[in-house]
């Protein structure tokens, strides 16, 4: 008992003072996932082998495709980044923030052609 | 590296004597679990005695009834609740019954013929050469990805 | 004199962490019978194989458990692929009964902490959670998720652990020890624990058998009953022999658990020193017909897995059969005839995984 | 952290969840995040809690448990959905036994997205939910000022200020 005390004393606190100070995540850390758009051919496999339903890809029009992630949907199973025939998904190590709102999560991107013109983030209420 | 497992097809009325003689052998009841086939239910009694995995297996119409084992084994209660929970089938003489309230779900015995009758239809005949199923329509959207 | 009573338990109750419901009838303070009731958190995942194919459901089969959730993964892929006659590569093998037995430490230290803190020992609890974070930093590190592994999948392994980090884990883990020792030797012999451990809930050996009780519950009565001895995954390759104790109480079952955390820490050594280079997972082709029992060892028991395909790419039955489900009887027996006071006890003893239990 | 003045409870309950965000919750507990630093404890007594974590897309028997907590806790309150199966139901979001989110029974303020959640998420929407909680207090507060007939129910606010 008495070791475990000067252990304790000695060795400082184990407690990681969380919103001060970060936390360091490993490479590998499942958080959230990201598209390269540019690479993305909307083929749509991503969406249909998501077992939360989180992707949704739509082709509006030729020209106009988006590529929507409902980040409070997503279990991050890294599946749609390994099913990805361009390799555009990537998982990232960064876990999405909690939010107020139900529909905070969704991040939608709009390819029009060769460069985006629409990032549409989510805003906070 | 896989274990052998025996599956013995028994009779309905036959239940209770290889039971009780498996009882009497010494073997331990692993599980009972149950499947539902296209129009009737396939009911799986395993028993394992040091490491020798023994099924008895025999297929009942949705309307007959079945008898308890728990009266040989005294943890069949949960398993047979269970399948009357489950599948709808009438087990007689289980030791504690819960006359249907171990699983109270949204819908009613959710394993029955009538509630899930999905695992039959995409089943291509095992002769012909396999093509996508024709019920499935949004799932069999995916047989591109699958191959992967 | 004594008059019965019924005390509702549960579902939700400060000393249980999950919501199992159990009518205890009483005499005095004596416990006569208990009558469990559960499907608080039934949500019926197996009738998901008509909506996800066979290799996708791997995921749902992930989520089953978040305390054994690689085994049960494991499990899955295990029956599919005897199913197909899928042969595993030796590599993906390995890595598999290394991260079963970091989910089995990580398991049983926190059902040492979570007992600890049942009988009144928060301190005890608060250390024990604290060296439970080591060994999710090693998961995290390795698999990248921290509770759910997600690293296992029909034909292999998703990820490779290289060799490098597979040294670091072992040195990690064998520094570990001495703080787990420590830990250990509290539970062991502090006479306050004994005090409530010791002759609490006893259950015979030939109780446990005709029960159907497994894991930890039935080698704490004597019954050496341990599913790696069958030899999936890499354990035919390592040297294995189930942790069997005699006392058949509450106290020789904190022992098993105990004994099994070495155990566990022993055989990722020994799988780290025999693992050889090679593939990590084959492709898979065609769809599952047939069937299969898989039979694994969780950190609560034998788990069953039961896959029947009919050739197309969705199953046609999946069924779990848990441990925590067949020790319920055996639950039930223990409790006639205790005290009150030593209910939370004893059901924590048994290490109840209710989310398991009910799919 | 100095954020708010009150100390909130905690009081966590298990609709319907695989145990991922429950043992989570839990860690949170421990000494390597340690949530008792801002004067929040697990408790299980609904009657002294503030803020209501959820786990596990709610089913058919556990809807009317987590309303009967709700209804027990004081005013005023916060839930928060901890996981993505109290979110949406996560990959469990087409059993026939589930209902997908704890937002069909309860009004949530506070979503925790993960699978399971980490204790980071876990501590950021409980430190969100502890100032909804600071902004409820006033509210209740500016309209029990208002309407000075509710008197009898003045302590009912806060029952360890």
């Amino acid at each position: 008992m008495t070791k475990t005390v000067v252990k304790n004393l000695v060795k400082g606190p184990a407690t990681l003072m969380y919103p001060k100070k970060k936390r360091f995540f490993t490479k590998i850390t499942r958080g959230s996932v990201e598209i390269d758009i540019q690479k993305c051919i909307f083929c749509g496999i991503c969406s249909k082998r998501c077992p939360t339903y989180a992707i949704v890809v739509t082709k509006v029009t030729k020209e106009c495709k988006e590529w929507e992630i409902d980040r409070l949907k997503c279990c991050a199973c890294n599946l749609c980044v390994e099913v990805c025939p361009k390799k555009c998904l990537s998982m990232t190590n960064q876990y999405t923030p909690p939010a107020r709102d139900r529909t905070a999560g969704i991040h939608k991107q709009i390819f029009t052609g060769p460069e985006i013109l629409t990032g549409k983030e989510e805003e906070h209420s | 590296m896989s274990e052998p497992q025996e599956i013995i097809l028994i009779e309905k009325n036959n239940l209770l004597g290889i039971v009780s003689d498996l009882f009497a052998e010494g073997y331990r009841l692993v599980q009972i679990g149950c499947t539902t086939l296209q129009s009737a239910y396939e009911l799986n009694y395993s028993f394992d005695k040091e490491y020798h995995f023994k099924n008895l297996r025999f297929t009942v119409a949705p309307e007959e009834e079945i008898q308890s084992i728990s009266v040989i084994y005294p943890n069949a209660f949960l398993y047979e609740n269970e399948i009357h929970d489950l599948f709808g089938l009438t087990i007689k003489n289980i030791t504690i019954d819960y006359q249907g309230k171990l699983y109270r779900t949204a819908l009613k015995v959710p394993f029955s013929i009538e509630n899930c009758p999905v695992p039959e239809p995409p089943k291509p005949k095992k002769e012909t050469p396999p093509e996508p199923p024709e019920s499935q329509k949004q799932n069999s959207a995916d047989t591109k990805p699958q191959e992967d | 004199m004594a008059h019965k009573n019924i005390i509702p338990f549960g579902p939700q109750h400060p000393v249980l962490p999950e919501p199992i419901h159990f009518d205890l009838v009483t005499e005095d303070e004596k416990i006569v019978d208990a009558i469990p009731s559960i499907s608080y958190v039934h949500r019926g995942l197996e009738r998901l194989v008509e909506k996800r194919d066979f290799i996708d459901f791997v995921h749902i089969a992930d989520r089953i458990c978040g305390l054994c959730s690689f085994m049960h993964c494991m499990g899955y892929c295990q029956a599919v692929e005897e199913v197909m006659g899928i042969q595993v590569p030796e590599r993906a093998l390995y890595l598999r009964s290394i991260w079963a037995e970091l989910a089995r430490i990580h398991s049983h230290i926190f059902w040492l902490g979570v007992s600890a803190d049942a009988f009144g020992y928060e301190s005890l609890f608060m250390q024990s959670l604290r060296l439970r974070e080591l060994v999710l930093d090693i998961i995290e590190e390795t698999t990248g998720g921290r509770v759910i592994f997600g690293s296992c999948k029909v034909g292999g392994v998703r990820r490779d652990i290289d060799s490098e980090t597979l040294k670091g884990l072992v040195a990690r883990l064998t520094n570990m020890k001495a703080d787990l020792d420590e830990l250990t030797s509290v539970f062991i012999n502090d006479y306050s624990i004994q005090h409530r451990l010791v002759g609490v809930g006893f259950f015979s050996k030939e109780d446990a058998y005709t029960l159907g009780c497994v894991g930890p519950m039935a080698r704490a009565s004597g019954f050496a009953l341990d599913m790696r001895t069958l030899g999936y995954a890499a354990y035919k390759f390592l040297e294995i022999e189930p942790v069997v104790e005699y006392g058949g109480d509450c106290y020789a079952r904190c022992l098993v658990r105990i004994r099994e955390i070495f155990q566990s820490m022993d055989l990722i050594r020994q799988a780290a020193g025999k693992i050889s280079e090679g593939p990590i997972d084959v492709k898979v082709k065609g769809t599952p017909n047939g069937e299969y029992f898989s039979r694994v060892e969780q950190p609560r028991g034998e788990v069953i897995h039961y896959v029947k395909g009919n050739g197309s790419k969705f199953l046609q039955r999946f069924r779990v059969r848990v441990p925590t489900f067949t020790n319920i009887p055996g639950m039930i027996k223990v409790l006639k005839g205790s005290q009150v006071a030593d209910v939370p006890n004893i059901i924590l003893t048994l290490d109840p995984c209710i989310s398991c239990t009910e799919r | 952290m100095g954020w708010f003045k009150k100390s909130p409870w905690l009081l966590h309950y298990n609709a319907t969840s695989c145990n991922g965000c429950d043992i989570e919750i839990i860690a949170c507990l421990t000494p390597l995040y340690d949530l008792e630093r801002f004067g929040i404890i697990n408790t299980g007594n609904p009657k002294h809690a503030d803020i209501l974590a959820v786990t596990g897309s709610v089913n058919e028997k556990s809807k009317q448990i987590l309303k009967n907590l709700y209804d027990q806790m004081p005013n005023p309150k916060v839930v928060v959905a901890v996981g993505l199966c109290a979110i949406s139901g996560c990959v469990f979001q087409d059993c026939y036994n589930v209902l997908g989110g704890a937002d069909k029974v309860l009004p949530v303020d506070v979503y925790v997205p993960g699978c399971s959640a980490r204790p980071e998420s876990i501590i950021d929407g409980v430190l969100q939910a502890c100032e909804i909680l600071e902004e409820k207090y006033a509210q209740q507060k500016k309209a029990k000022q208002s309407s000075p007939k509710s008197q009898t129910n003045q302590r009912q606010g806060f029952n360890h200020e």
